[in-house]
Formats: C-alpha cells, structure tokens, sequence
C-alpha cells in the first residue's frame, strides 16, 4: 500500500515534538475527520532554523507531516511557501489515491504556520 | 521481525490442513461436473451430498435447504434481493439495523434505490437491537426482517431467537447474517424460526470463496445469478466442487471442537481484554461486556488513529484490524462504532484483535507487552493528547 | 473396468498440478485477507495483483479492467444485467443469439420479465451467427450486443471481430461469453473491439469456482453483489485467493502451451470425427466442418438417444456428454440443436465428446472400437431403427 | 442418479426384439419428445406366454421397459392390466424424479398392446 519511503517516515518520523516560544505555529484538519497536524517553526531573518510537529491521523499523515518539516528545514519563508502537496507525494515515492489529502494537509499546515508567524511579525 | 502473530481471525482464517487435504483429490482427481451423467460427475455429485448434509446438520436444517454460494456476501446479497424481489406483490418493506456487514447495508440500499423502503434500525451503546424496536418497525408492507447473528467488529450477539419469534408471529421472512456466528455459537435453524442463514467458509477455517445460504423450505426466493439448474435452479454456475468439500468438512470440525475451542479463546480474549484496560489509559472496550463472541475483542484508544496503530503492530509482527475503513478510501469511521454512539474523533482510533485457534497464552503477552508502547508513542506525538495532559 | 477415458473437457477440467502447487500456499500460509492493512494482506494482495496481470496479459486489456467472478456464470450475468441496469435510460433493447449458454439466455429471459426487450437472433446450419443479421437487429434503444465466442455444445466459432466491429460503429456495448475459448483461441479485446469478456477457470486446467469478467474502461456498469468494496466496487466479497491464484497461472500456462496443444489437439479431433463418421452410419456431424474449437465433436446418431448411448459409453470408461438436457429434468432436447435446424428426434440423439490435454491417439482407436458397436446395439433395440431397416 | 436395479435393467435389458405375428403390439410415446416403447404380446389363454419390447429413449426409458416386460411375463391380461406406474418404479428400487413419466410410459405401453390383442380378439 505504502511506498518504502512512507513507511521510512512514519516508523521514524523527523521533527517530532513542540517548540517552546515558536515564532509560527499552524493547525488544520480536525478531529471528526481523523487528521490533525500541527506545526512549529523556528524562524531567524526570514529562514527557517527549526521545525517541529504532532499529528493525530494515519500512515500517510505521519509521513506527510515527517517529510514536509524535513522539506523547509533550512529554507527561507518564501521557499517553504512554495511548496506544493504535489512536492510532498513525489518526496515520497507516491500516495495511495486516497491519502492524497493527506499531502494537503501537510502543505495547508506549513502554510498556516507560516501565516501565523507573519502575523505575529505584523503585529 | 520473525514474530508473527495473526489476530485478525474476524477478517479471515487460514484453511485448517485437515480441511486442505479433504480437498485436494478434487482439483485432480475428482474433477468432474457433478451435472455431468458419467462416472467422473456421479462421485463428485456423492460428495457434494455429503458437504450438504454436514452443513445442514450443523445449524439444524434439512440438506434441500442449504444452497452454496461463493461466500458470505453472495449469501446475503441472494436471501435479501431474492426475497425482494420474489414478493413485491406482498409488499416492499424491509427492517434490518444500523451495524449489519456492507454486505447487507449496501444491498439494503441499493434496493432502496429500485424503490424498497428500508428501515435501518438503532442499537443500544452496546451495539444490540432490541426485538422491541423490531416489532415497532413492523408495517403492514414489511416483507422481510435481516439482523446479523453477530456483528463483525464488535462481536455483540444479537437476540436472534425473539427477533424471529416476532419475525414469525407476523408471518414475515427472517434473515440472519451469521458470517461471524458460525463455529462460534451452536444454532439451531428450526428451534429458533430462521427462515435463512448466511454463512462464509473462510471464517471458520475453510476454504475462501465459498458460503452457503440456509433458506426454510417454503421461503419464496428468485436467484440473482441466473443459468444452469445447480443448486436446484437458485444458483448457477459449475460447482466449485473443492471449495464445497472444504466449507462442509470445515464445518464439521467446528462443531466438533467447539467447546474446547471456544473455551479456551474466550480465556484468551478476557486475558487480553482485562491487560488492555489495565495498561492503557482513556481506553474503552466496544461492544457488549459478556454478550459478545468468543474471539472479539474491540478497543478506542482515544487521541489516536486506527491505522498508524495498526501499522506500528504490524511493524511489531501483529496483526489487527481498524474499524475505521481508512484503508477503503473512505474518511468515514466505523459505521458500527457511530451506531453505539461513539463521536468521529473516538471511532477513528478503533482497533480489533479477533483470535483463533493457533493463538496462545505467549501471544496475548506479547501483545500487552507491544501494544501500551505504541499507543503512548502515539499519543505523544498527538496534538489531541497534548491538549488533555496541558489541562491536567 | 479400469479404463477411464474423460472426454467432456468441455464441461469441465482438472486443475493441472503446476497451477494446483501455486494455489496451495495460500490456503494455509499466505492466507491474509487481501483488504488487510497488515503484512498477512499485503502479501496477498499483491499475488492477486499478479493474477490480474497474467489474465489481462492473455486476452490484451489491461489490469484494472479485469475483474474476477466465482466463474463464468456470474461473469455472464454480470456483464448483462450489469450494463442492462446502468443504462436503462439509454434504451432497453439488447441483441443476443439462440444458441447461448443457458447463462447467457436465462439471464436474457429474466430481464425480458422485468420490461426489457431481448431479440434472439436465428443462427444458420452451422450454427454461425450473421454480422448482418446483428445489424439488422440494431435498433434506436439497443444498449448491448451478446455473443458467444464459440459454441460450448457444438463448437462453433462466431465471427466476433465483424460483430464487435459493427456495434463499435453503433455505440453499443458489446459483450462476448468466451467461456469455451479461452485457451482455444487467440484473444485481443482491443484490437477485437470487445467491450466485455467472460470466462471460466475451470475450462482451461484452473481451478472451479473462479472466473473473471473483462470490462472496458468507461463502460457503465453495475455491481450484482453488493457490499465491500473489492474488485474496485464491482463485486463485493472476500476474493477467492486460491482461485484468484489459480485462474491467473491457469491462463498463463494455457497460453504458454497453445500451439502445441492446440495442433495436437485438432489432430486427435479430426481423426476421431473422420473414424466415427467413416464407421457409423446414419451420423451427422454438429458444428461448423472447419470453424469449430480444436477439441470440439458433436455427433448425432440417428434413431437412437443420447442418455443411454452416453450410460453405454460410461460403462465402457469413456466419460462425454448429450446435447439433450435429459439429466436436467428436461425433456426438451438441445435448444442449440434446435437453433441449427435438426428435428427434435434427431437432436435427442446427441453425443459431444470434447478433448484435452491429456488424451492420446490409443484414446481416440479406443473410442472408435467401442463406440460403434454401442450405437449399433442400441439401434437394434430401437423401433425407429425398424422401421428404416424396414424400409430398405 | 439410477440405481443398481435401474442400471442393471438398462445395461442388461430382458426381452429385446420383437415377436412375429404376435397376439398384441402396442407403441407409446413419440420420437419428438424422446420416448417411443414398443411391446409385443404372444397370449395363450388369455397368459402372457412371451414378450418383447424395443426402446427408442433414455436409460430409464429403457430399464422400465425391461422390467415392465419381466413384470407380466406369465401373467394373465387382466393381472398384467393392473399394473400400475408406481408398481414399476418400485420394482426398480426407484427412479429420479425427472424420470418417472418413463415408467408412466411402460404402463401405458403394456396397456396398449394388451388393447391391441383384445380389439383383434374381438374382431
Ligand atoms: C459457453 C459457456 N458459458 C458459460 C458457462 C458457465 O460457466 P460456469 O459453469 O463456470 O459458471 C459455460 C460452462 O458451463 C459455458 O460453456
Ligand atoms: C458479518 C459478515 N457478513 C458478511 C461478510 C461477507 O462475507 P464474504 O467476505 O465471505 O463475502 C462478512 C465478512 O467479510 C461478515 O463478517
């Protein structure tokens, strides 16, 4: 069902945990449909330094959450709001037709964290 | 990883070699039509008598009311189409539940679409229907009333007996889905009103690919696979001869062991049930606390999700299985699990452990050895649990 | 009487031993449910994926439009009732021919009784469908198009590419139960326009049980068993994996082998034609001379009857079978003998032998020792026979 | 499906041929329909003295032919006119549903062949 590089990522998933003080923090799904992702992001002169998220959902949530923290890490606000649920399958090796959503999710979360932060940065 | 522990049994068992070997001359051997006139479809035809005859005597029928099929789901689909559409002229209501197998639901409904009325009837939080209700959803167009013998993910056993007695009072047909019954609880067709039974061999450790449909002498059914006159003109096709030797042998031996059996699984389930509860948290037991089948046991873990639970047993050599029907390409949790009451987020971290035969003493240990450390694992990583332990 | 001759491929087959051994593991190790999230399932699912390859790869279409039947009546029914529900708003006229399977007719007959329209096209001595006269046939509200690839009584092969060709052009669904040609006869749905295919495992050394129904991507649809969501919604129920396992190697081999069996074959079948109408007197030949399946004989033997000439044959070990559906509780003879013109007396007396793989040239010198002596015998106890000697 | 008794009467049929000028000849059934049975009487003192038969039909056709002969084989007409269907199948330990209308046929067989011998008798 999965591809070995889900499974890689949600057996160890990265960037697991909270970040205390985050400067962005993002939430979407929701519980009735049985998604939720969470994401903190540490973020110096525009660039992303640290990431952390929790997710309550299924394989393909997990992974898609693991690797998508794994794909901004390091990169700038700007880069990380390029990418794309579509970014998030290729990384890796594919969904099955119905975890699509799954990489969705993963991007609408860096996105809200990434809002949230520059929110804050407005305020 | 070598160990491999198979706690799936509700979803399909592996064919007992004993069951193999009374079949396998059959592929090679025997091999004729049992239609055919000569010598190599007569021998055949013989063992087919015998199948029958075993699968009768095992729920109590006669031999002429047991009709194979290719499995459960034909069986259902044939009892409940066939005798709705063989008595329209009488009316075009049915009453069945809420938490019946796909099997049953879905042809419900299809038939909802081609005009039927469908009553889909509640069920208490431990999953059972009362005859109560039963009789209420009574109309004077009710043609037919199916409620399972016992549900498929939580295990509970249904009051079949006053059901079909209500059933039977009002002269309307009664159908039970007893996929998950057979093998596990002794039935009686006749002493308890049942004018059709379905069954599954591979539930009960025969052969996948075959079931069987008891329907009472009587019981006006047109078939839903038409052609040949096999099964006396109710279903057509060439006999999957192996797979009829196999559902009847393999269910001999069911009745054969049954006490022993299911003694021992039902200490093995309660083993299980009695560490889960004890060793993880905000953990509820679905489906009735006594009333259910030996062999079920069902769980919500709460703040998780069913299938990376799943994956991280299999991962640890475990096998189970989610009600939620993430797998199917559906968001939707449980239908069974909603029916008790459960809300969405509850019915999404859903896992049963269906036992067996091969399953031991060593195998539930290690499974209350796994099992805790995954769900705090995952708990740990959800952003629901975080939120319940900050407000602690 | 040690002799055993089977001579009623056509009926059915033995499972050949390779694809027996490729089946057995699954009924006991690799015995997951296909739908299973877990390791038990996943390695299952992926041996099925396999047989869908190995089946599509046979007749040119491509997985995902092969899905697999409990055998080739179900496939046949399917197909019908499939398309003919999907798209009564379309039209509900549908073609077909007066020598299908009973699978294929008394499918017909029943949606006749539900309001379709159904024309049952005549077909010449030979027992050949003319393309024309399916044109003829079409009609403003034809939705489907059924013929039968060849003959399962008298072997005859239809000439499906022209046929197919033509509902192509109309844009109608074209449906072909190619239950007795598969392995006989060279398939490619595509490049033959054939929106749908059925066959039966257990006609080319697979298993019984199992079939499978070919349907073209983008044609509507609906599923007769309703429930689960395997075979892609299609057809509901745990999948016969062993069958599932066997009808894909079954097909593969078939293919493997064909022409070797198959020049082999007809070898053996004109040497039993040309020895039984040089020895018998009063014998016609059933079928088409040339355009028949390789493994194909049809006889009638005039002034005598099938049933005991075939009870005569069987205590001799050789095993055929009568067009005349006698042992169905029938007494109308073949209605394929019929459809090709012979009067009922006539057509009583039929006899079909149909070879395999496993019979050899000293089977055929056999058959032709014995067979004319049983025809004589029981033509002298015959009053018809009487009064053509009488005659003379 | 037939029994020992059916298959013994069919692949062992008693009294095969025909009797020349006999007292009474009797056929039923038709060709369409798969059954003809032809039954020949020699009666001496209104005895069944010999008896034979020739069968165009099915194995019960045939059996119950056999035994329909055998049954009246020195039986007086009027004993022979009483025998029933059911006497036939009886004797043949049996016949499948489907079959039964074959030993109907050997009633009437006898039957006609006995009407035969008394039209000619009274002529
Ligand atoms: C031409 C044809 N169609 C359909 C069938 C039905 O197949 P099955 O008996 O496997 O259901 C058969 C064989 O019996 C057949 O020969
Ligand atoms: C209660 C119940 N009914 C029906 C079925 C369908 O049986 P099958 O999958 O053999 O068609 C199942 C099992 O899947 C079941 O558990």
């Amino acid at each position: 069902m999965y591809s070995d590089k889900v499974m890689d990522h949600f057996s160890s998933p990265r960037n697991v945990g909270e970040i205390e003080n985050a400067d962005g923090v993002g939430e979407v799904g929701n519980a009735h449909c049985g998604d939720i992702m969470k994401i903190y992001l540490k973020i110096e002169d525009e660039v992303i330094t640290d990431v952390k998220f929790k997710t309550f959902g299924c394989g393909a949530a997990i992974a898609t959450s693991s690797i998508a923290t794994e794909m901004i890490k390091g990169k700038t606000v700007e880069e990380a709001l390029k990418i794309t649920n579509k970014a998030v399958v290729e990384s890796l090796d594919g969904l099955p037709p119905q975890k699509i959503h799954c990489s969705v999710l993963a991007e609408e979360a860096v996105k809200a964290a990434i809002e949230d932060y520059q929110k804050k940065k407005a305020q | 990883m070598s160990k491999r522990i198979y706690l799936d049994h509700a979803a399909t068992t592996y064919t007992n070699k004993e069951v193999l070997n009374e079949m396998l001359p059959y592929f090679t051997e025997y091999f004729g039509n049992p239609s055919s006139v000569h010598q190599f479809g007569r021998e055949v035809k013989k063992s087919i008598d015998v199948a029958r005859d075993r699968v009768a005597k095992a729920i109590g029928a006669l031999p002429e009311e047991i009709y194979f099929t290719a499995g459960g789901s034909e069986a259902d689909n044939l009892a409940i189409k066939g005798v709705a559409y063989a008595n329209k002229s009488k009316g075009n209501h049915i009453i069945t539940t809420k938490i019946e197998h796909p099997a049953v639901l879905e042809t419900c409904e299809q038939l909802e679409k081609e005009g039927f009325e469908v009553t889909f009837l509640d069920v208490d939080q431990y999953g059972v229907v009362s005859p109560e209700a039963v009789r209420n959803a009574i109309k004077d167009n009710t043609i037919l009333i199916s409620v399972m013998y016992a549900n498929n993910e939580i295990g509970t056993i249904q009051p079949i007996s006053e059901i079909a007695q209500i059933a039977n009072e009002k002269k309307i047909y009664f159908h039970t889905d007893a996929v998950q019954a057979i093998g596990s609880i002794r039935i009686n067709v006749k002493e308890q009103n049942i004018d059709m039974l379905s069954m599954a061999s591979h539930k009960f450790y025969g052969p996948k690919g075959v079931g069987a449909l008891y329907v009472r002498k009587g019981v006006k059914l047109i078939s839903i696979i038409h052609g040949g006159s096999q099964e006396r003109k109710r279903r057509a096709g060439t006999e999957n001869v192996p797979g009829i030797i196999g559902i009847g042998k393999a269910i001999e031996l069911a009745y054969q062991k049954f006490d022993e059996n299911n003694a021992r699984i039902t200490m093995l389930r309660d083993k299980l049930i009695k560490g889960i509860m004890e060793k993880v948290p905000y953990t509820r037991l679905n489906g009735h606390p006594e009333n259910r089948l030996p062999n079920n046991t069902n769980f919500c873990f709460e703040y998780i999700e069913g299938e990376s639970l799943l994956l991280n047993l299999d991962m640890k050599g475990i096998a189970g299985s989610s009600g939620s029907a993430c797998s199917s390409g559906s968001l939707e949790p449980s239908h069974v699990l909603l029916a008790i009451g459960l809300p969405h987020e509850i019915a999404h971290g859903s896992l049963r452990l269906s036992l067996g035969e091969v399953n031991t003493e060593e195998d539930i240990e290690y499974v209350l050895q796994v099992l805790p450390e995954i769900v705090d694992r995952l708990r740990q990583m959800s952003p629901l649990y975080e939120k319940v332990k900050g407000g602690k």
